[in-house]
């Protein structure tokens, strides 16, 4: 029984570790339609600022999340800006596109860093846990719980509330008539790129905290930060959120009741069987024109 | 025109030999540190004059950890380049999959990781710990420090199933009890889960059998869980120093390891080693028991080839049993019969900055014995 | 005559709004109807509940006394029902009589799909003929302007033979002399076949419209001839306005 | 006000454009026509910068804009309301109109009302998303849109495509008084001859790519120019 | 079509010399080349003409590889023995999926008809409910990693991450010998004329002009009378059977089927060929197919450090400055040479 309760937080952290790694998407991917494959290796790039930041002064973890998400972020405006944009409307072309790029990223990092895995060490207050009515909370777990939520409120404030959010969703509907309504479309992508890959970034920091830093670390991630997206609903965030939560539940009670295998491949299934209920995700906003 | 070329590769002044490991791929990680090895013992047996008066030339391909390329790259070396034998591999899947290509060609493989046993390919040799020599004495000191109730974890593939199978066969036969067995997807990076089932049950010890990158991510979840290595200490059979370093040695600091050799292995012939391995890789770079394996490879080929006096593989493989070398993990010797190297076994604890103290070793060499058939309960293994 | 179309009580809902609400309407065979009435009337729902394209809340739409609700589009069409949509759509990549052709075919079995178009059917050719695209019959359709792909559409629903066609604004758009074009065509086609037509343009109305019925709110306002609706205060007030109506010089 | 002279166009390797010329001169409503495909969205599209000319010349008060990029041509006063009830689907009417207000230079609220005004029925679907509208409500938030920019010159692509007539007059009116009162100039494309005949001030007529006719409103009255029209 | 019939017989011409003229390695390596070409024409039918942007083929594959390795593996061991890895993996006993496969009837038409039909199902539940675009992309590729997680987790019936190897015979042919491998080439090289065959009809047929239809307006298909999820389920399956013979031609070719061939980088790995090659032209997917196999191979012989970026880059750069692929670039050269009308006269204004 006191393992099973244990499962709650335990799911509710997995759904926050798919939320940070998916959150990116609902930005390049959602908004932009972009497939982009390198998004994992936004994430290793994360994570790999915080390995070369560490050490530097005692906070350098808590420095590493924005100084990821600028390198991220410029990374991705580095992408966008140089490839990308000749893409626009071949939505499936930049799934090939980008995955060309990871490929890129990887061997550059195995380059730069080397193939072993490096080590970034969490600071002294994220180690340890906490005793809560008999259920472990680990901090690590807590603060990447945290900091999901805290991304999330940010991402939900920045596309509904601000200006720069309605022209980013402007472009991406309808990209000449952005233009004539005044929009500078280029750099609305620009910027909606390096948003979106900056959260992978943060996401690549609080990953160090409970995984392997290496040049493979994108592959790990990517497929399951996709899933929750088309769960969810294309560009939709509180599909996303809702996903990650019962993507996570799902995953911790089911590799508890099975295991880490057969769990992976019901996660599976019941996200096809979920697309058969809900074609396109949770929430969708449809026209009613055609196409 | 493609003889079936194995033995073919003294041609000149030179002997190429192959070098076929995984370079990109999730197995690069492990794999170029071997390659690494290799090339530092050729480059140091060239020093000394190569082998027969010729000078080795390493042919190196990359096996892009997808085992159907390593059939392929072992295909080239042999038909295309002619080497005279092939150093290479580290997962048992490619191993596997080279396998049909060596015995087909009559060309040699030498294979320099821990694997699960069962095998025996004629023109294979194994470099690296069998059961016997690795898993069996892992268990005996667990069992002599008491440990009744165990718990295992491993990636879902031959090696840890294997692995398990006999510590299962081991457990019934010695009367302890194994709480729960567990296997992950290769390349899986959430534990927390798995975690949780382990201090639900609560062993006195848990059999990692995990490999690659998943090491990190279970150590590092299972310390935030408050599982402590004294309360419940974890052997590992796949993380050496290489891994130790990359799971950050404050996240497995005191946990257990089994292998044959350490970078803090205390031989002349591994103070030389490390020395040299640093001068030519850098400082900061250590030495694990794979390493080691692919380095004692080339030198006990290269043994059995003087020995031989042709690099031509029925008389090298002829000449190979008995070939001794004083390595860093000290003698060890090829076992004629079948194509393994006896090894000493030793219990590793890991400290807190990164190296890997011994706490146990065997007497002396163990003879290898890959379908463990001197040991009464691993009857019904085999 | 018998009633070809009949809609009863019918009632879609989007998100808590009545796009129409307890709407009855009955087109008898062989009969042209112009439907009428402000934007947002509900003039385009009325055709996507018929089609298909949308789920209503409520009511019953009988076509040839055969229940479409709850029925797939493609089996609606099957039965005969054709429609063109307010902003033309067809297939870019494929060319002028491959789109035609492909409206033709939907008829023959699965099997004979597999088979290569041996040259253009009678029918091919004379909607090329009607809709003036005889010239550009290898071009493909992602090059017509906005009026010519209007053209291909209905020549697409031409070919198809249905026995209601329901037309939303096909001659928005359209020059003078080509609003002509379609004006006579739908005569043409409305002796042999059942045709409801959306339209806004009340010069085209007057010229070509018998039976008339304006919507207003997602219900039938008036129903009646042309002189009828056009002088209805309540029309003029909701719909038409000051003036006498959109008109060509 | 805008001067296009000599201007070729094409879609990848075809050719539309030939040569186009024409003047509209600052407080003017020149109205363009046509047959179905004859290049006249094509010509407004080149005058917005979607399409590079691949010949010729685009100048706006004087100043050469052929290669300036769109949203610069928006911020100097030009205005555009694409064929074809063009919206952003899935913003909502009023997001619809705040993104353009938030990219025009002055950001005036009160340019919303100004266009809400000629469109009074918007109101009430604020909060719809704009795919969600009926044709008609969605080319009526199209001009709305590009009224709220405050052009100096605004460009019509069939403006009163699928309005309802009643409608139409407020645009007409609109228009009207924007180009009387406030010097509005317009260059417009519309069938409707009855509209433009009222509004326009002179008119081209094109044919095949190329301008075949200019002048006079009044002209349009002769049976040649109607001719010309019909073909 | 002068041209498509010259580069036709050029090309059965260098397919007939290749074994005289390649070294066994080489025309096997030439051979496996073939398979995946046989995939890329599967894959240019659903992505190219269909817009079925498919992630998960290696699954297909995967299946038709799996049912021959399951015949040869039975053949091997004759009738009372057990496969080599059920042996490590402590089976005793045939498992009951193993034992038609005995049967060479039965294992030839499984070949085909099991990755037929699983994909006639899954395009059944998903096409009909208008799983499309980046979805079913996503959903493709989350198949191909349940798929290969199963297999390893299956290690007594399957072989797991091994998979199964160490074939010698393929009917009657000694797959040691250069001369049952060069019979297995041309096997492959027949499969790959008669697919390319198929395709090509399909492509001209009504039904082809049907699936670009649906490709380009999958809800205005509707609005003419067609079921769009019928259309897209038949040319998924036909994909899917393709990629299941290049599965099983691999397994004698090769010598190998693991898991490792079925996941979501070999998966795409297949597009990348189509890609490269052009997937709107069933000759271009084949030549694209072809082309980056050999490249990689060639890369990763000569670059063994470096060829990751060698073949990223090219991959990015083939489809940043030629979209429509190497048949794209031709296309356009052809219609520079061969358009004789002189180029508009530019009058300025
Ligand atoms: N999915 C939807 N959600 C909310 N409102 C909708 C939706 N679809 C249609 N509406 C509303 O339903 C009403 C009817 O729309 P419809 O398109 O049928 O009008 P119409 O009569 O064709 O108008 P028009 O003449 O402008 O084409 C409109 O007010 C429209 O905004
Ligand atoms: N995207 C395109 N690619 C190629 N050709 C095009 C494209 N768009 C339009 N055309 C061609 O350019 C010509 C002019 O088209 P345009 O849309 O400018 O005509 P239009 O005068 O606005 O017609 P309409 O009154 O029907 O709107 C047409 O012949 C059309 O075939
Ligand atoms: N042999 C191993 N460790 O796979
Ligand atoms: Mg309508
Ligand atoms: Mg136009």
């Amino acid at each position: 029984m006191g393992a099973l309760a244990n499962q709650l937080p335990i799911g509710l952290s997995i759904a926050a570790v798919l939320l940070l790694i998916a959150l990116g998407l609902t930005f390049t991917f959602g908004q932009m339609g972009v497939i982009n494959m390198a998004h994992g290796e936004f994430i290793m790039a994360g994570a790999y600022t915080a390995y070369l930041l560490q050490g530097l002064t005692s906070q350098s973890f808590l420095i590493a999340l924005p100084v990821a998400f600028v390198v991220a972020g410029v990374m991705g405006l580095l992408l966008e800006w140089s490839l990308i944009r000749r893409f626009y409307g071949r939505p499936l072309d930049t799934l090939l596109l980008t995955w060309g790029v990871s490929l890129v990223l990887q061997q550059l990092a195995r380059d730069i860093f080397g193939a072993p895995n490096v080590q970034v060490t969490a600071p002294g207050w994220l180690v340890g846990g906490v005793d809560l009515l008999g259920i472990r909370l680990p901090y690590n777990r807590m603060f990447i719980v945290v900091l999901a939520v805290v991304c999330v409120v940010g991402v939900w404030l920045y596309l509904t509330r601000m200006p720069a959010g309605r022209r980013m969703r402007a472009v991406v509907q309808n990209r000449e008539l952005a233009g004539y309504s005044g929009i500078a479309t280029g750099r609305v992508d620009r910027f909606t790129f390096l948003l979106g890959s900056g959260l992978a970034g943060v996401a690549g920091v609080a990953l160090t905290l409970v995984g392997p830093v290496g040049p493979s670390l994108g592959t790990f991630y990517i497929v399951d930060a996709f899933l929750v997206v088309v769960a969810g609903g294309l560009g939709q965030l509180r599909g996303a959120v809702l996903a990650a939560v019962a993507l996570g539940f799902l995953n911790s009670y089911l590799e508890f009741w099975t295991d880490a295998s057969l769990a992976k491949v019901l996660v599976f299934v019941a996200i096809i069987a979920f697309l058969q209920v809900r074609p396109q995700g949770m929430f969708v906003l449809k026209g009613r024109s055609l196409v | 025109v493609d003889e079936p070329g194995a033995g073919a590769g003294a041609s000149g002044d030179d002997i190429k030999v192959g070098i076929l490991h995984s370079l990109s791929g999730t197995m690069a990680i492990s794999e170029v540190t071997v390659r690494d090895a290799e090339l530092l013992a050729i480059e140091e047996i060239n020093a000394k004059g190569g082998v027969l008066g010729k000078k080795l030339v390493p042919v190196t391909e990359d096996g892009a950890s997808d085992w159907p390329t390593f059939a392929e790259k072992a295909q080239k070396l042999i038909s295309q380049d002619k080497v005279a034998t092939v150093f290479g591999g580290w997962t048992s899947a490619s191993r596997k999959a080279m396998l049909p290509v060596f015995e087909r060609n009559k060309a040699l493989l030498w294979y320099p990781v821990q694997y699960e046993g069962l095998e025996s390919s004629p023109y294979i040799f194994y470099t690296g710990a069998t059961t016997n020599q690795q898993i069996v004495p892992a268990l005996d000191y667990l069992a002599a420090q008491g440990k009744k109730r165990m718990f295992l974890v491993g990636s879902d593939y031959v090696f840890p199933r294997t692995a398990n199978k006999i510590i299962k066969a081991y457990a019934a036969a010695k009367g302890i009890e194994v709480l729960g067995e567990e296997y992950t997807p290769l390349g899986h990076t959430e534990y927390s889960t798995l975690v949780n089932k382990i201090a639900d049950a609560k062993p006195d010890a848990v059999f990692n059998t995990l490999n690659g990158d998943s090491n990190v991510a279970f150590f590092k979840q299972l310390r935030g869980s408050g599982i402590t290595p004294q309360t419940t200490p974890v052997v590992s059979v796949s993380v050496a120093e290489e891994e130790v370093k990359g799971i950050g040695p404050e996240n497995v600091a005191g946990h257990l390891v089994a292998w044959n050799y350490y970078q803090t292995t205390t031989t002349p012939a591994n103070d030389a080693f490390v020395k040299a391995f640093k001068a030519k890789y850098g400082a900061d770079k250590v030495t694990s028991d794979p390493m080691e394996a692919g380095y004692n490879a080339v030198y006990l080929w290269a043994e059995a080839v003087k020995k031989a006096g042709t690099v031509e593989v029925e008389a090298v493989k002829k000449a190979a049993g008995g070939i001794t070398i004083d390595a860093p993990e000290g003698k060890t010797t090829i076992d004629g019969e079948n194509q393994h190297v006896a090894k000493t076994a030793r219990i590793g604890l890991v400290q807190a900055d990164g190296q890997i103290k011994e706490v146990w070793s065997s007497p002396g060499p163990i003879k290898p014995d890959p379908y463990l058939k001197s040991y009464d309960w691993a009857d019904g293994l085999s | 005559m018998t009633a070809l179309l009949e809609v009863r009580g019918l009632r879609v809902v989007f998100d808590g709004f009545a796009a129409i609400d307890g709407l009855d309407f009955t087109v008898e065979e062989g009969e042209l109807r112009f439907l009428i009435g402000p934007n947002g009337a509900g003039k385009t729902t009325l055709i996507d509940v018929v089609t298909g394209l949308t789920k209503p809340a409520s009511g019953s739409v009988r076509f040839g006394g055969e229940e479409l609700v709850g029925k797939r589009e493609h089996h609606i069409v099957r039965l005969g029902v054709g429609r063109t949509f307010q902003t033309a759509t067809v297939f870019e990549d494929l060319t002028v009589v491959e789109n035609l052709d492909l409206a033709d075919s939907f008829r023959l079995p699965l099997r004979s799909l597999f088979r290569r178009r041996r040259g253009v059917s009678d029918a091919v050719a004379s909607a090329l003929e009607a809709a003036d695209l005889t010239a550009l019959a290898d071009k493909p359709a992602g090059v017509l302007s906005h009026g010519q792909r209007q053209w291909l559409e209905i020549g697409m629903l031409l070919v198809q033979q249905p026995k209601l066609l329901l037309l939303d604004e096909p001659v928005a758009g359209m020059s003078r002399s080509e609003r002509e074009r379609t004006g006579e065509l739908l005569h043409r086609i409305a002796s042999t076949h059942t045709v409801v037509v959306v339209e806004h343009d009340m010069e085209f109305l007057r010229k070509y419209a018998r039976k008339v019925t304006v919507l207003h709110q997602g219900h039938v306002l008036r129903e009646g001839s042309v002189a009828d609706v056009q002088e209805d205060p309540e029309v003029r007030a909701v719909y038409l306005g000051r003036a006498k109506g959109k008109a060509v010089g | 006000m805008l001067s296009v002279s000599g201007v070729d166009a094409a879609y990848g390797r075809a050719r539309v454009l030939f040569g186009v010329g024409l003047e509209v001169p600052a407080g003017s409503l020149v109205c363009v026509m046509g047959r179905n495909g004859v290049g006249k969205t094509t010509l407004l599209k080149t005058v917005m910068g979607t399409l590079t000319p691949t010949a010729g010349r685009i100048t706006l008060d004087g100043r050469d804009i052929t290669r300036m990029p769109t949203h610069q041509r928006v911020r100097a006063g030009m205005a555009y309301v694409p064929q074809g009830h063009v919206s952003f689907p899935q913003l909502t009417v009023w997001e619809n109109l705040q993104v353009t207000l938030e990219a025009t230079g002055h950001r005036d609220p009160a340019a919303v009302d100004e266009a809400l005004d000629v469109f009074p029925a918007l109101r009430q679907f604020f909060k719809r998303p704009a795919g969600f509208l009926s044709g008609g409500q969605r080319q009526q938030l199209a001009i709305a849109r590009a009224l709220i920019t405050r052009p100096r010159l605004l460009l019509l692509d069939e403006p009163t495509e699928g309005i309802q007539p009643s409608v139409i007059d407020e645009i007409e009116g609109a228009i009207e008084r924007l180009h009387r009162e406030a010097g509005l100039t317009v260059l417009l494309v519309e069938q409707y001859l009855d509209f433009a005949l009222r509004l326009a001030d002179s008119f081209v007529v094109m044919d095949a790519g190329e301008v075949v006719h200019a002048g006079a409103v009044e002209e349009l009255h002769d049976e040649e120019v109607r001719r010309m029209l019909a073909v | 079509m002068r041209w498509g019939r010259i580069s036709l017989v050029v090309c059965i011409v260098l397919l007939a010399l290749a074994p005289v003229v390649l070294s066994p390695f080489r025309l096997g390596l030439l051979a496996k080349y073939l398979c995946f070409a046989i995939v890329a024409v599967g894959i240019a039918l659903a992505w190219g003409q269909g817009g079925m942007l498919t992630l998960g083929q290696g699954v297909f594959f995967g299946l038709g590889g799996y049912a021959m390795a399951m015949y040869l593996k039975l053949k091997e061991a004759g009738s009372a023995g057990l496969p080599d890895f059920m042996v490590w993996s402590g089976v005793e006993e045939l498992p009951a999926l193993w034992k038609p496969f005995g049967n060479p009837v039965f294992a030839l038409a499984a070949v085909m008809l099991v990755p037929g039909l699983v994909a006639f199902l899954l395009g059944l539940l998903v096409f009909r409910q208008r799983v499309r675009g980046a979805y079913f992309a996503i959903l493709s590729q989350a198949l191909a990693a349940a798929f290969v997680i199963l297999l390893v987790g299956q290690q007594g019936l399957t072989g797991g991450t091994n998979g199964m190897t160490n074939f010698t015979q393929f009917f009657g042919l000694d797959l040691t010998d250069p001369n049952g491998q060069r019979a297995v080439y041309a096997v492959a090289a027949v499969v790959l004329g008669v697919t390319f065959l198929v395709a090509k009809l399909l492509v001209r047929s009504r039904f082809g002009r049907l699936l670009v239809a649906v490709r380009d307006g999958e809800d205005r298909v509707r609005f003419l009378g067609y079921d769009p999820a019928v259309v897209k389920t038949i040319t998924f399956t036909i994909s899917a059977v393709m990629a299941g013979l290049a599965g099983a031609l691999f397994v004698p070719i090769v010598g190998i089927i693991s898991p490792a061939l079925l996941g979501i980088v070999p998966s795409l790995e297949l597009l990348v060929g189509v890609a490269v090659g052009g997937r709107f032209v069933l000759a271009g997917a084949i030549a694209g197919a072809i082309a980056v196999n050999y490249a990689k191979t060639l890369f990763s012989e000569d670059f063994a450090e470096g060829w990751l970026y060698l073949q990223g880059g090219l991959f990015v750069l083939v489809l940043v400055f030629a979209p429509k692929g190497l048949a794209g670039v031709v296309e356009s050269l052809r219609y520079r040479l061969s358009s004789r009308k002189p180029a508009p006269v530019e009058v300025a204004a």
